[in-house]
Order: C-alpha cells, then structure tokens, then sequence
C-alpha cells in the first residue's frame, strides 16, 4: 500500500523498465564461470565486511550479531568501519531523506564488488511510516537490494539468515545488485533527484560509470 | 726668505690665518684655506716624521728667560698632531664639498675651527704648563663658540652648559697648576716632571685631584661627563665630530702626557684612571642602549671608546699604549665617518629620531653603507681598523695575565653592538614611503670616502703604521727619555 | 638463484606465519569470549578477498605507491631478519644488515604509506598516522633502550652474532638479559599494534586510521605487509632473547611462544589513548629500561 | 654588463671550490706588532671547507635570479671569503678575524629580508657576537697561557686553565651551533631571513660551530678525556656535553613539531640536528666523531636541499604557513620530490646516508655504555619522524587552502637545479655509504690521530660493532618495490581515479572546500596532553633574555638620570667625588 | 701691633683663607642660583680666587712688583714675575670666556625669553 506523492513518485520513464527491474532476478554472471573465478567467489564469501548504517531501530539488532552469542564472524562477517573497506551495507531499518544522501554516498564509496542488504519492512515498503512525508518508502528505487530481510525488527537469527543467503547468492556467482546499479545508473539518479531534488550528492560514480568506468 | 719648518707652525699659522679672515673672505679663499691650512700642516707633520722618529724636536721660544714657551715634538705628539691636523682637512673639505648649512661655511666658522686647531695642536705639542692652560682655553672657547654658532635655542643651550661646564673645568685646572707652581716653582713640564716626587703627599694627592677633575671634565671621564651627550646634540655633527675627533684626543693625550711624565710610579694612577675608564665605558654604553637620537647615541658611543682608550693607556703596558694610540686614531676616523654621515642623514631627514630614519638606508645606500663601516669599525669588528687596534690593546693585557680589562671591553662592545645594531637596523626597515630626494651635494661624500678608505686599509693592514705607535707609546712611557731630551743628561 | 630461492622462501614463510598467527590469534580472542570464532584462514580469505576485489580507488599517484613502498619495505625487513641460525636457508640478505638497520627498516615502509595516506586528502587518515608516529615516538625509547642493553651486552649490533652467543638455553637472552626482555615486551606489542595500544587505527575514534580510504586491493598489499612485518618483528625478537632457531620447526614453535605471551596481554586490556600510552611508555618501560642500565652499566660490580 | 657581473658573482660562489682543489700552500700575513695571520689548510678544514663549496654555489644560483639584488650578493661574496679565511685560519686571529666577517656580513644579509623584525636582528647579531667575543676572550686566554696565536694543541696546561679555555670556546661555538638556552636566535633568524639565504644559514655557517668545537678538542693533549677523566667508557667532560646535545635535540624537536610555519620548522629541526651533532663531539670516540662529521655532511646537504624547496614553494604561493598551503604534488613535484628525499635524510631513514650517520653515532653511544643518552637520542629522532612528516604533508598532500597554492606553478630552474643535485648526491651518498667514509672522513680522523673508520668497499659501512652494505640494502628495496608495482599491477581489476579531491570516505558526508579538511598546522596538537612534551612547549627561555634586556634597560634608564640633569647637577657631582675621595684620603690618614 | 700680619706665614694664611672662602662664595652661587649671569659671575669669583691665591702666596711682603723700568736690570727684590704674568694672562682669557658666555645668555634670553639654569631643557635624553 503506497503513499504516492509529489515528492517520491513513481512516474519514471515508464513502468516498463521499472517493472522489468523488479522481475529481473539475479542471473548468474556469464563471464565468470572459471575455477580461478569460482575460487574467489568462495573468498568473497566467506569473508564480508559489513558496513553497518544505522538508520533506524534496526540498528539495535545490528549489535548482537557480532556478540558472543550469535557471532557472525564464524561466517567471515565482521564489521567495517569505512566504506572503502566494506563489502556489504547493511541498511538497518527505515530510511528518511535526509539519510538517504548519506547512505547514497557510502554507497557509492564502496568498492565493487558489494552488496546491499536491507532491513525491516520499512525498507520494503514504508513500514508504520507508510504515510510518513519525510521517510523513503521502497529502498529499491533509490540502491539496489539484493537482500531484503522483512520484519520488525528481524532478530539477528533473521539477520544471518540473510547473510547466509546473500553468501550462496555469492558463491553462486550470481551478478549483484552492483551490477544493475551500473547498468541502470540513470534511472537510480532520476530517482534520487527526485526525492532528494539540490540535495544531490556528488556525482562521482555517475560521471564514472559514464566514462566507461575504466581507470 | 727661508721659514724654518719647526714645530711653531702648528699653532702659529692657523692662528695668523685665522686673524688674517677678512683678508680670505675678500679673496674668496675662505674654504680652501679652511682645508689647505690643516693640509699644510699635515704634509708638514710628514715632513717631520723623519727627524722625529730620531730624536724629538723641541723648540723653545724665548721671550724673557726662563719665561718662554717650549714646544716638545715627539713620536706620541706626532700622532696626536697628524691626527688633529687630518681630521681638521676632512671636517674642512667636508663643509667646503658638503654644501652644508651656511653658517658653518662663514667667517666665524673658519676662525674658530682654526682656532680649535691651534688649540689642540698647542694642548699637544707644549712643553709648559700655563701654556697648557691657555691652549686649553683657546681651545675650549673656540669649541663653546662653535656649538653656539647655530644660534637657535638648542645650539645656544649647548654652548652655554659647555661654557659653564668648561670653565669650571678650566678652573680647576689652573687651581692645579697653581698650585704645582707654588710647590715647584716651575712651569715647565719636564721641570716640573724632575721635582713633582719631593712635593708632600698630600700635595701630590690634592694637585692629582684637582688635575683629574679638571682634565677629566674636558676628557668626558664617567663621574664628569655628564655633559657630553647635550653638548654633542646641540652641535651640528660636523663640529661633534671635532670634539669627539680632536679635542677630547688631545685632552686625553694631555691627561696621560702628565701622569707619565709627573709620576715616577704611575702604577696608582694608572689603576685609577683604568677604573675610570672602565666605568665610563659601562656605563656610557648601558646608557646609549635607550637613545632614540642619533648624535646623542653617537656621544655615548663616544664616551664609551674614551673609556676604553683610558683603560688602555691606563695600564701602563707598551702594547696596551700602542694599542691605546692606535685606537685614538682609529676611534677619531670613525667618529668623523659616523658623525659627517649623520650629518647627511640628518640633512636629508630633519630629525634625529630613530623613528624618522626608519628605511633611511635604502633610500640614501652610499650613506647607509658608510653608516655601518663606521658601526662596523666602532664596535671592533675585523677587517675594519677598530679590530686591530682592540686586538693590540687586549693581546697587551693577555701578555701581562691581566684579564679583567679584557672581560669588560668585550662585555663593552657587545653592550655596544646591542645598540649601534638596532641602528642599522632601522636604517634598514622596509619603508617605501621613504620620499627618494635629489641628493645634494655629492661631493660631501668624498672626505668621508678617504676616511672609509682609511679604516678599511688600516684594518687590513695596519703592520704599515704600527712602528708610529710603538714609537708613540715608548716615547709617552719613557719618562726619563723625555727628561733626559728636555733638561740634559744631567739632571 | 639460491639467494632469489630463500628469498621468496622467506617471503613465503612468513605470510604464511603471518595470516596463521594472526588467524589463531581471532580463534583465540573468540574463544576468550566464548565465541566460535572464524575458522584459523580466515584472514586468509580476507587478504584474498581484498587482492580479488574488481575495482579500487586510487586518489593520485603517491597514492598507490604508498601501499608498494610499505610492501616493499615488509620485503626488505623481511628478507634483513635472519630467520635461522647455522643454517644455509631463510638467511635473505641478513648478513649485509644489523639490528638498527632493521629497527629502522620497520619504519621505512610505514612513512612511505603515511605519504599515501597524506595523499588521499582525508583528515581522518592524516590524525591517524599522527597517531601512529606519537606512538612510535613513544615506543621507540624503551624498545631501543632494551636492544641497546642487548647490543651493549654483545658488544655488537649484528643479529647473526647475538644469535650465535645463545647456545643453549642457559645463554638464551631472556635468560642472561630478562630486564631488556622485559623492557622491551610492551613497547614491542604496541609495534605488533597489540591490543592495549591500537588506538591508531581506531574504528570508532579516527574512522579507521591511516587506513580510512584505502580499499581493494590496495588494502590488501597494506593487510599483507602487516602480517609479514609481525612475523619479521617475531622472529627478531626470537633471534635477540629466545636463542634464534636452528630449524623452521623450532622457529615457528618459538615466535608461536613469543606470540602467544603477547597475545595474552593484548587481550585483558583495555584500549589506551595515545598520550596515555606514551606516557605510559615513557614511565613504566622506561623507568624500567633505566634500572636495567644502572644495573648493568653504572654500578661498581657491572663490567 | 649586468650579465657580467652575476658571472663573477657566480664565480666567486666557486671560489671554495677552487681552494679546495687547488690550496697547496701556506700564505702569511702580518697584521700587527707580533700578530701574524698564517693561512693553511688542515684536513679537518678541508672537509667543512667541502661543506661550503658544497653550499655556496647551489645557493648562489637561486640568488642570482632576477631581479638581483646587487647589496645581497657583495655581502654574499664577503661572507664566502669570511669563511674562507675562518677555516684556512692556521692562527687564532684569522679564525677570529673570519667569523666575525662571517658574522656581520650574515647579519647584513639577514636585513635584506623585509620580514626581519628588530628582535629577530638583534637577537641574531647579539648572540652571534657575545659568541665572537666569547671566542676572543678564550683567544686571549689561550695567547696569555702560550704566548702565540698559533693554533697548535696546549703543553702541560694546568686543570683551571683548560677549564677556562674549554668553556670560553665552548660556550662561544655552543652559541654559534645554538644549543638550548643559546639557541633563540637562530628559529627567529632562520625563518625571517631572505629565503634562499636560510638554506645557507642553516648548512654552513651552523656548521663552522660544529668546526669549532671539534678544533677545540684538538687543543688539549687529551680531548675531552683530559679534563675531568673517564666517565663509563668516554671522557666525562663529554657526558655533560653530550647531555646538551641532547636536550637540545629533544627540546628543538618538539619546538618543531608545534611551528605553524615551514622555515621555523626547519629552523628548529637544524638546531635538532647540530644538537645530535654536539652529543656526537661530546662522546669524542673516532666512531662518534667520524659520526659527527657525517652528520655534518648529511645535514648540510638535507638543510640546503629543504631550504631551496622551501624557498621555491613560498616564491612560487606567497604562503609559507602550513594552513595555508596543500596539495602542491600535482603542480611541483620536482620540489616534492626534493622534499621527500630531504625529509628522509633528515630521518635518518635508511636508504640515505642520515642513516649512515646516525648508525655510527648510535654505535658510538652504546661503544661509550652512556645507553640513557642512547634513549633520549632515539626519543628524539623517532619524534623528528612527526614533523618530517608535517613537513611533506602540509604543503603537498592534504588539499590546497589558498588561492596562491591552487594555482601555483613549479619553481623556476635556478632553483630545482641545486634541488636535483643535491638528490643525486644525497643517494648517491646513501648507496655508497663507505664512500663519505673513507674519502672524506678517514683522513680527518687520521690527522686528527685518531683510528680511522674504513671500509672495504664504497658499498659497506664498517664498524665494529658490525655495519651494512647500502648497495644491497638498496637494490632489495628497488627489487621489492619494483616486484611489489608489477605484481599488483597483473592482478585483474580495475583502478579508478577519485572523481576530485574531495571524494572522500567522510562519515557519509559530502565535504566541500569549505570543510575544513587539512590537517596541516594541527598536526601535533596533541602532544601536547603528554606531560613531558606539554611541559617542554609550555616553557621557553626566552623569558630569561627578555627578562635580560628589561634588566638592561632598566639600568640603561637609571644611570642616564645622570645625564639628565643640568650644569649645576654635574657641578655638584664632581664637586661632591673630589669631596669624597679628598674626605676619604683624610680618613684613611693620607693627608 | 699689627705687625705679625707682615709675617709671610700669617700673611699667607690670611690669603689662602680669604680666597678660598671667595672660592667658596662663588662655588655656593655656580651651584645654588639659577640665573645664567649669576652663574657666570660666580664662575668669575671662583676664577678670582684661584688668581688671588696665586698672586698671594706668591709674594711675600716687601716685594715689590715685577716691573723692569729704568735702572732696575734684575729681579731683585721684586715678587716672582712668572705668577704675576700668567694671572694676567688668565685674567685676559677669563674675560673672553666671560664674555662669551655673557654673550650667549643673553641672545639666549632674548630667544626664548628664559635666563634660568634649570630650564635649559632643550637637549635631553628621550
């Protein structure tokens, strides 16, 4: 159930490519099929760096899961404290506006390969702030998920569950949301503006991924 | 007509040439004679050289035996007289080619600067008491003219304190020859010399006293020189550059010329007048620390090297004399470069404050740039001749193991740099609103020059000068030498 | 070719050393909080992780040599260390070396990085290599000052000669000098970036230290050379106080000891500012250091 | 014409060059009465000679650029021949003679700057003299005990003699070198003097000190050891010596790290470094001392080096504070380069010969068994590392933070000419560590009668507390490093520039250039909360000089009241002494 | 009755007293008052004295002044004519100096308006 208004609207350009977003699953990469390539996705699996963006109360599930009693680095997760270091942003609970351009920027300062996971039902649809006029309703539009996980909040037992799958998408060789970040970087930024409008944060990755994103 | 070229010249012609002015200012010759007369002198002076280094020449002109005056030229006297007579050609030729104020450049002025001429070379060259007084007084009256000569108020306060401060000096000196005259009964020096060590003690004390109050008036010693740096600043530098150069030299030299010549031991005297010395020098320069007026810093300057010079001829020592001697020369050069430099400096920059000469280097460089040759030299700096002659005076000190002196004239000069330092510094300010006037009067450089030349060839290498001194020294030292020449081998 | 052999030999050795020990070290640290822990490769796999990663920022030039100056200075100190006494192998090119060459060898490769680290701009990198040269300064003193009592007590600065005079365990450095030892033991944790001491790379306090804006595979050479330069720290200190070894075995047994003391300290304390701990340094390890010496040098019965 | 005349200036900058190559005599000038100056040149003169031929023309071509500054360059001329004279000095008087020349003509050149300030020449020339005058009383003393001005060691002196010619010249070179509470002129002079001419300061004439106090251990039969015996294994006259040094180094260190200002960092990081110097003279073992020289020539290289970029930087930005600058690498990076290998010869680290220097010194130290000196001389050059690193980092990393450093340009060639020389010597020296060694070092120390170090090659330092061989160290390290970039750079993917400077990992923040993002000046700071280094930056001994002039003033005022007054004043003055000493004379039964 | 005045000794008592309290006299003015000419004209006293005391003590009563006139071929009988020459001669440059000085404080006066002692202030240290 959507709030629609002026500031956050769904008139992008065209449902069409907004719905094929949706759908698109999450193909296995073609090119990288080979044992060396096969190897190194079982690195990336088994070694996440998590950078945890407390934006909401899901930032209080965070916590445990490092703890002695759930601990999350017998998987290979374990905190980071800068984006350039991280694999994963964790998006823990609802976004407002005003923290969407920061979590866009840390986003953007990560090192590819990452991958987003989002928490709690407001990251998928509004949540109890469905009517709220300053909160994100669908994360997706904005940065691509590849996991969410519902509730609310998830526990942590909900939360490894998530990393555990987002590791088999991993180890899978699976393309990431990165990957259709890339791809679909203007309709990300048409997205952006539209909520964030002067807000914008830079446009570093957009000039990059313009310029044919090589060095 | 053949003129015996005798010593009687060094008075007796500035003073008939001074009497004769009327005469020159019709002619036009006024300056050129005011610097051909010290030059004349001066070439005779180098003329003499030769016999002098022989054996002294002493003249006596009789008017009624044994009244007369005797005039004693001796290698210490020679230096004294070719460095007044030098210093009286720069000065000269420096208000002939310096364009300066006018006043300084008229009858009056060319008389008494003859006259102080005279005087000196009188003070220096007599053999006589009382004609050591009138000298003194001619001297002295032509000097408190001199500064007066302006006739504003400052000029005209500093001749009367001179007068006043002169006369009383006067006073007591002739208090003193009075009364050696009384014990003695004899006026001439080497007379006087023979019979001073059967005087009473007390007598001797007293007559020392009053001699040393009254000399040590004229040769601005510490407990009586309070006057100096007033007189200094009321003068045009031109003239301070007189005292300074001249006339305190030849007072000083008189003061010693005595002391070595009355006492058989100066060893007394000699501390006492060390101590003086020391202390004048302390003192004078802890106290031009603060001077905010340039002349008035260069009389502390002033003062502070006649300390120096007394502590040094104090002692007593051959090398230290030389030393002492040497110093005079080189103390008189550099006075007359700072002072005639701060003559220019204060034509082109009305006041004498060291605020107002803030950047006056860059915008005058020739006159900044003797300024501080001039610092340079003073302070004792090599190759300047200020080095040498310091280095002779505390390398005399060191042979005799007497280190205390040493300590304090270094303490001096570094007092001293703490100074004359924050001059050049000044001097050297960046200040671009420093209005870059037409320098007049370009010639004035010139004397001043010949005297920068000179204490940079005296410093590189004084070994062509220094037999002068060692001669000087020996012949003011060698008080039975003196009487021997003067009364005969008999006495 | 037999040096180009022990040299990657050496290399080798001790990144594997270096991503064991420390892999034992997170066991170990889990299992104090009674925790599973990662499995013992597991910086392993994070090393990998970061050489594979697909894309790397680079902020200028200096930037990404900063990273192959401080690895190349692991190499160098590395291959400086003599890693085995009486033996042909893993020597590098020790002999050319000694032991204050190497001590400042340790540093050369971390001001390289610190110029990357300038480089990239950011203020949080900058505060942490600050940090980093403070605690180095405070480190330092007591850690020379204990190398110089064991190079005084030789009377030499090369390692193969200290080495060589411990045979047997009576003549062990710990043994015959346990004040340079013990002088030495703090300030040489705090050189490991052991625990009661790593404030520089803080998380929290300086957003990760020097490293704040490297990532990819530039983080990984800079994780890499940590765990090489550990080992090199290791074994030198092996060779100074425990005898050197004269096998891989008996080496990798002693640096594990070494290892294991200093792990045990670093994990019961708690994190220490970097004033603190110079401070620290220059009072306890220092005060420490200055007793060794009045003992061995300045008292009547000392040589 | 002018042309002309800046050859001939250039030449004269080569002149110590030219006597180093080709003085092969002795030359004899009377001076006075019994003092003679006699010209020779000792081994040990002839390496600070190479110190200043070294200096003198790659600081006389910056100078040369136009608009030449005709007064700077004779005073420049006079201050080289100063030196000349002072090192070929086989007399006192002419040792004297040419640092004094040295000294007022450095003065003059120091007022060619428009930012000297009153204090900072005062200061400079007041310290400098009490200096010279310090050396002259020692000189006077020295002549009252032999009775020549030959410099030649002392026979038979007595234990208060040595004492007062050991602290006479001592203090005089210790002032000159600026060790700690002498020290406050030079941070002031070196930064505010014509920026090309700090390079000359700091490397040359720092360094006539260093030549002092070692010519003053040849005086002594026994060096330092002959003054008050042995301490540990090194003299104990030394152990004080040393000590200086020490602190100096230390305090100066930490000075250095809290300057704002890049000359003044410099400034206080030379008097660091001439204090290792001190602490090295005072240990006195050949090892220490061929360490002091060493260190000598290391610093004259790596100040010089430093200066001349520094100079560049401020010709070419106008700024010469830390905040005010930034990320210059892009638009100089021969001057960064310069910079960088400056910092790490003054380091000490190992590829460049400041290693090579200290490492001799260090051995020297532990040789002595004086192992706290050993802690305090690693405390302070571990800390040197800080404000090394302030010194790379502030004007060329980090962001720019003036208009004057946005838009800067490289620094003309009169400048980058003497920087790429001096690299290349400095590696040069750094690769061949045996080379200073055995060529320049060894026979001073021979005629200095003392062992010399030597070396079996260029490459090998050798001592016997074991050494290292610089070719391998550095073709390890160029190996490594060139093994580390290829291999990286055959890893699979890709490298992407950041986008502009201000991309950076901010706590999700989006910096601008407004953010305050240069860490320059604050680098540092806060050492301050560590209780030493908080109380070293809290005191200065500044207090004490003003304090001293305040005093000097005060007594300046008091006895001018004298001349205050008027004729009758005076009168009364001396009425009132001829009363007192007449009275006393009467009292103490003269009369 | 009077006679014992004609003995040198008292006689020269008397003078040495006599002019060394005029020396006094003028000593208290040169230091106490404060106008120029009294200045100056202390200085003349004190100057008096000195040449008093030197023409006093060096007669002795009966002699009779030192002037060769007719008939009189040698010194004999006259007081020491050196004293009497040179006091005249410092009489003469004692007037000059006066004269001066006389001079100056008057157009000094007529400049400023001031004929104190204490308020030659123009020359100072600053």
């Amino acid at each position: 159930m959507y709030h629609k208004t002026q500031r956050e609207g769904f008139q992008c350009e065209g449902s069409q490519c907004e719905q094929a977003l949706l759908e698109t699953g999450s193909p296995v990469d073609e090119a990288r099929q080979g044992v060396l390539d096969q190897l190194v996705s079982w690195m990336r699996k088994r070694s996440l760096f998590v950078l945890a963006y407390g934006t909401g109360c899901g930032a209080i599930e965070m916590r445990p899961l490092m703890t002695s009693r759930f601990d999350a680095e017998r998987f290979g997760i374990i905190g980071a404290a800068t984006p350039r270091q991280a694999d994963v942003l964790v998006i823990s609970g609802y976004l407002a506006i005003k923290t969407l351009k920061r979590v866009i920027r840390s986003y953007e300062q990560m090192q590819e390969p990452k991958y987003v996971i989002a928490l709690g039902s407001c990251t998928i649809n509004g949540g109890m702030y469905w009517d709220s006029y300053n909160t994100v309703k669908q994360v997706d539009r904005y940065l691509p998920v590849d996991i969410f996980i519902n509730g609310c909040m998830p526990r942590p037992e909900a939360l490894i569950e998530g990393f555990v799958a987002l590791q088999e998408r991993i180890a899978r060789g699976e393309k990431g949301g990165f990957h259709r970040y890339r791809e679909n970087i203007d309709w990300y930024k048409a997205n952006q503006r539209r909520v964030l409008g002067d807000q914008m944060p830079p446009a570093y990755t957009y000039d990059w991924y313009h310029a044919g994103g090589a060095a | 007509m053949t003129m015996p070229l005798t010593p009687v010249w060094f008075i007796a012609l500035p003073l008939l040439l001074a009497f004769a002015s009327p005469l020159w200012v019709r002619l036009r010759l006024l300056m050129p004679l005011l610097v051909g007369t010290p030059a004349a002198l001066l070439a005779l002076a180098l003329g003499l050289l030769p016999a002098v280094r022989t054996a002294p020449l002493l003249e006596t002109i009789v008017i009624a035996p044994p009244l007369g005056i005797h005039l004693q030229l001796d290698s210490a006297s020679w230096l004294l007289v070719a460095l007044i007579n030098f210093a009286g050609v720069v000065v000269g030729a420096f208000l002939w080619l310096g364009e300066t104020e006018p006043y300084l450049r008229e009858r009056r002025a060319f008389i008494l600067i003859l006259l102080l001429i005279a005087g000196c070379n009188g003070m220096v060259l007599t053999g006589d008491l009382f004609n050591l007084y009138v000298f003194l007084e001619i001297a002295g009256v032509s000097a408190y003219a001199l500064s007066a000569l302006r006739r504003d108020a400052p000029a005209l306060e500093a001749g009367l304190k001179y007068l006043i401060i002169g006369s009383v000096a006067a006073i007591f000196f002739l208090f003193a020859v009075v009364l050696i005259y009384l014990q003695t009964g004899n006026l001439s020096l080497a007379a006087v010399a023979r019979g001073f060590s059967e005087i009473p003690g007390p007598m001797q004390m007293l007559i020392g006293l009053l001699m040393l109050i009254g000399l040590g008036i004229k040769t601005e010693l510490f407990p009586f020189n309070f006057w100096v740096p007033d007189i200094y600043q009321g003068s045009h530098p031109a003239v301070a550059s007189l005292y300074s150069g001249i006339l305190v030299k030849a007072f000083l030299f008189v003061l010693f010329h005595l002391v070595f010549l009355f006492l058989a031991d100066p060893g007394v005297a000699g501390a006492w007048l060390m101590g003086l010395g020391a202390i004048t020098m302390l003192v004078a320069e802890t106290v031009a620390l603060r001077q905010e007026d340039l002349r008035r810093m260069l009389a502390y300057s002033s003062l502070g090297q006649i300390g120096l010079i007394t502590l040094a001829l104090g002692f007593g020592v051959e090398s230290t004399t030389a030393g002492g001697l040497f110093h005079m020369v080189n103390h008189t050069l550099v006075k007359l470069l700072l002072f005639l430099t701060a003559a220019i400096l204060l034509r082109s920059f009305v006041s004498a404050r060291i605020a107002d000469f803030a950047g006056a280097g860059r915008a005058r460089p020739l006159a900044g740039a003797l300024f501080v040759l001039g610092a340079l030299a003073v302070m004792g700096l090599p190759p300047l001749s200020g080095f040498a002659s310091k280095l002779w005076i505390l390398k005399g000190f060191a042979e005799a193991g007497v280190f205390w002196p040493v300590a304090l004239i270094l303490l001096a000069a570094l007092i001293e740099a703490g100074y004359y330092f924050r001059w050049i510094k000044v001097l050297y300010e960046p200040r671009t609103e420093v209005a870059i006037e037409p320098s007049e009067g370009r010639w004035a450089y010139l004397p001043i020059g010949v005297v920068a030349g000179l204490i940079v060839l005296l410093g590189v290498a004084p070994f062509l000068v220094d037999d002068l001194f060692i001669e000087g020294a020996r012949s003011l030292l060698d008080r039975t030498a003196t009487l021997v020449a003067v009364l005969g081998a008999g006495s | 070719m037999h040096a180009i052999l022990d040299s990657l030999a050496m290399i080798g050795v001790s990144y594997i050393m270096g991503f064991l020990f420390y892999g034992f070290y997170r066991q170990l640290n889990a299992r104090v909080q009674r925790r599973w822990g990662p499995s013992i490769w597991q910086n392993f796999f994070d090393n990998m992780k970061f050489f594979f990663k697909s894309e790397t920022l680079v902020h200028g030039p200096m930037f990404f040599f900063g990273p192959m100056i401080i690895m190349a200075g692991a190499f160098t100190t590395v291959l400086f260390v003599p890693f085995l006494k009486d033996s042909n192998w893993l020597q590098g090119y020790s002999q050319y070396g000694n032991l204050i060459l190497i001590i400042y060898l340790l540093v050369v490769g971390p001001l390289g990085n610190a110029l990357a680290v300038g480089s990239s701009g950011n203020p949080f990198g900058v505060m942490g290599v600050t940090r980093g040269l403070t605690r180095l300064m405070g480190l330092e003193v007591p850690f020379f000052l204990g190398l110089g009592l064991v190079m005084l007590q030789h009377e030499t600065t090369s390692v193969h000669a200290i080495m060589a005079a411990q045979d047997g365990l009576a003549h062990w450095g710990i043994v015959t000098n346990p004040i340079a030892f013990c002088v030495i033991l703090l300030p040489f944790i705090a050189s490991q970036n052991g625990s009661p001491f790593d404030v520089v790379g803080a998380p929290v306090e300086v957003y990760a230290g020097p490293r704040v804006e490297f990532g990819g595979r530039l983080l990984g050479v800079l994780m890499t050379q940590n765990m090489m330069m550990s080992i090199a720290k290791l074994v030198l200190v092996t060779d100074l106080f425990l005898g050197g070894a004269t096998n891989i075995l008996v080496l990798i047994l002693k640096a594990f000891a070494l290892f294991v003391l200093t792990t045990a300290v670093s994990m019961v304390f708690p994190r220490l500012r970097t004033e603190q701990a110079v401070d620290f340094f220059w009072k306890v390890p220092l005060g420490l250091g200055v007793l060794g010496v009045i003992l061995t040098v300045w008292l009547p019965w000392s040589a | 014409m002018s042309l002309i005349l800046k050859l001939f200036f250039f030449a004269v900058s080569l002149s110590p060059t030219a006597l180093l190559m080709g003085w092969d005599g002795h030359l004899t000038w009377t001076l006075l009465d019994g003092v003679g100056l006699s010209l020779t040149l000792t081994p040990l003169a002839a390496f600070f000679l190479l110190l200043l031929a070294l200096a003198a023309p790659l600081v006389a071509l910056p100078m040369l650029r136009r608009p030449a500054d005709w007064p700077s360059l004779a005073l420049y001329a006079a201050l080289l021949a100063g030196m000349q004279l002072l090192l070929l000095a086989g007399d006192f008087v002419s040792f004297f003679i040419g640092w004094e020349i040295m000294t007022w003509s450095s003065y003059l050149l120091l007022l060619r700057s428009p930012r000297t300030e009153m204090a900072t020449s005062q200061s400079y020339i007041l310290f400098n003299l009490a200096s010279a005058f310090l050396l002259l009383a020692g000189i006077m003393v020295f002549y009252g005990l032999t009775g020549s001005f030959d410099i030649r060691p002392l026979v038979g002196p007595t234990q208060p003699q040595q004492l007062a010619l050991a602290l006479l010249f001592g203090l005089a070179f210790l002032i000159k070198v600026g060790t700690l509470p002498l020290h406050i002129w030079v941070p002031r002079s070196y930064d505010e003097a014509p920026d090309i001419f700090s390079a000359f300061l700091s490397a040359a004439i720092s360094k006539m000190g260093v030549y002092g106090m070692i010519l003053l251990l040849t005086l002594f039969p026994e060096a330092l050891t002959g003054l008050y015996g042995r301490l540990l294994n090194g003299p104990a006259a030394g152990y004080l010596l040393a000590w200086v040094g020490v602190i100096t180094a230390i305090v100066a260190t930490y000075k250095a790290i809290s300057q704002e200002d890049m000359k003044r960092l410099l400034a206080y990081s030379s008097i660091a470094q001439v204090g290792y110097i001190t602490t090295a003279v005072g240990v006195g073992s050949s090892l220490a001392l061929g360490g002091a020289l060493y260190l000598a020539l290391v610093h004259t290289l790596v100040k010089l080096l430093l200066f001349i970029s520094v100079a560049g930087i401020v010709l070419q930005t106008g700024q010469r504070r830390f905040n005010d600058l930034g990320r210059l690498i892009e638009r100089m990076p021969i001057s960064f380069f310069g910079v960088l290998i400056g910092i790490i010869g003054l380091a000490g680290m190992p590829p460049l010969p400041g290693f090579a220097a200290k490492y001799l010194v260090f051995v020297s130290l532990v040789d002595a068994r004086w192992l706290l000196l050993l802690a305090a001389m690693i405390l302070s050059s571990t800390a040197a590392f800080i404000y090394c690193y302030k010194l790379i980092y502030a004007p060329f990393l980090g962001h720019a933070n003036s208009a004057g450093a946005r838009e800067a340009k490289e620094a003309p060639w009169p400048y980058l000419v003497p920087q790429v020389i001096l690299m290349a010597l400095l590696f040069g020296l750094g690769v061949f560590p045996g080379f200073a060694i055995e060529v320049l070092i060894d026979p001073v120390l021979t005629a200095l009668r003392m062992a010399p170090l030597g070396g079996s090659s260029w490459a090998v330092l050798t001592t016997a507390y074991g050494g290292y061989d610089g070719v391998v160290l550095m073709s390890v390290f160029v190996t490594a490093f060139v093994l580390v970039t290829g291999l990286f750079l055959l890893l699979r993917g890709r490298m992407r520039r950041a986008g502009s400077p201000y991309d950076l990992s901010y706590a999700g923040e989006v910096p601008t250039e407004e953010t305050p993002l240069h860490y320059g000046a604050g680098m540092g700071r806060e050492l301050r909360r560590i209780p030493l280094v908080g109380w070293i930056l809290r005191h200065s001994s500044q207090g004490f000089y003003l304090g001293l002039t305040r005093q000097m003033r005060a007594a300046a005022g008091l006895l001018g009241g004298f001349y205050a007054g008027n004729p009758q004043t005076w009168i009364l003055l001396a009425v009132v002494v001829f009363a007192v000493v007449l009275g006393l004379q009467a009292v103490t039964g003269g009369i | 009755m009077l006679s014992f005045l004609d003995e040198p000794r008292v006689l020269h008592g008397i003078y040495v007293l006599g002019s060394l309290t005029l020396f006094f006299i003028g000593l208290y003015g040169l230091l106490a008052k404060r106008h120029l000419l009294k200045i100056l004209i202390s200085i003349a006293v004190m100057e008096l004295a000195v040449y008093l005391l030197f023409i006093g003590l060096a007669t002795s009563p009966g002699e009779t002044a030192p002037i060769l006139s007719d008939g009189l071929q040698g010194f004999v009988g006259m007081a020491d004519p050196v004293p009497q020459a040179l006091t005249l001669t410092a009489i003469v440059i004692g007037l000059a100096v006066l004269g001066l000085g006389i001079s100056l404080a008057v157009q000094y006066h007529r400049l400023t308006g001031k004929a104190d002692v204490a308020g030659l202030t123009e020359l100072k240290d600053v």
